[in-house]
């Protein structure tokens, strides 16, 4: 299991309702599912929209659960973009 | 390669900044695009969008100038955005493009503002005038 | 129909006008195109540019400008070209095409600027650093 | 026959050499066929990529022989244009 903390932006922090917050967890699909028990739907709502960064790695489309996480790896989460 | 400007800021932006960054006697054509905030979204009455900024911002805009330079070799690119509090009929983003040639110049300038929009990290929540506020782009 | 400008002038051009002549709180995005003198003209050195125009330029201007907003109806138009001795850099034409998106207002853009070139009864007489002196696409 | 002007613009009428002259023809290809005779090659070379507007109206694609002229019309030769 690795530690570290989960960032969130724009309308997910404000579905989030915290900036950041730690994670336990081997891959970033364990990571987000820990993240979805603790908020609310509309937390999981947005989620679903969203891109992610480890370590400021775009994970792209690689299958989450084959995304492995070590110790203070720091997981963004990033809604669709909105610039323009 | 010949991005002359790639930059977010939070102060007013200028179309004259960006032509005189991209004017060249070279060129004979000069497309630039303006972003403005829109008084309504989907019906609903807007009164400002807040926009905010990932810290790679500028960086991936600087990168998104760049492949769009190396796709049209001979113009020179620029483009600024703005982020923070935005009222009604500011100007959010600016691109310019310019090139020998009016195709070029139109092309380049209408892909830059289209790869902005898709691959840079900015983000805005709109205030509608009941006071209700809503990220754009974030649920539907 | 939204044709907010369509003259011929000889007086020096201005990008602000044609964007306070489009500009208005529904639309989201202003496309501007400049055509400008080049100091080239395949591998010859030029000095200036003399436009002229048939007296029915302006008519037909307006017209083809009427035209373009016939086809974005959801657009605001404007255009403006210069006539008289233009030197490397000046500006020639300027059109202006806003819209409540990026799309149709980058569209109306170069259809107009398209259709202007095509139709309106302009010329150019070329100047080469060397002296001599040719009417741009007469004899090509 | 049709007495009127000829009004050159532009190259078509650098090559001229004036700006107008007076025609005697009864259609717009014979006014034309003059021109060219009085004219040097230069001037057809131009005149062969010219439109042609009779009291304002564009002749278009027209066959210039159909081109039926009356007293008093004004033939306007005008180049390829070239604005922007």
């Amino acid at each position: 299991m690795a530690r570290g903390l989960i960032r969130y932006w724009a309308a997910a922090r404000d579905a989030a309702g915290v900036v950041e917050e730690p994670y336990d967890a081997a891959t970033l699909a364990d990571a987000l599912d820990f993240a979805r028990a603790t908020h609310d739907t509309a937390f999981t709502t947005v989620l679903a929209r969203c891109s992610f960064l480890v370590d400021d790695a775009p994970v792209g489309g690689r299958d989450h659960s084959t995304v492995e996480l070590s110790d203070g790896n720091t997981i963004e989460v990033l809604p669709p973009f909105a610039g323009g | 390669m010949s991005v002359r400007l790639a930059e977010i800021r939070t102060t007013p932006l200028s179309v004259d900044e960006v032509l005189g960054a991209v004017s060249d006697p070279s060129y004979g054509g000069v497309a630039v695009f303006l972003g403005t905030v829109r008084n309504d979204d989907h019906g609903r009455a807007v009164v400002s969008l807040d926009y905010s900024a990932h810290p790679s911002a500028t960086d991936v805009l600087r990168r998104v100038v760049e492949g769009v330079a190396a796709q049209s070799p001979g113009a020179a690119l620029a483009a600024v955005h703005r982020v923070g509090e935005l009222a009604i009929g500011d100007v959010a983003v600016v691109v310019g493009a310019a090139a020998a040639h009016r195709g070029e110049a139109l092309s380049a300038a209408r892909l830059l503002i289209d790869t902005i929009k898709a691959e840079v990290p900015l983000w805005k929540r709109q205030t509608f005038v009941d006071g209700e506020q809503e990220w754009v782009g974030a649920c539907e």
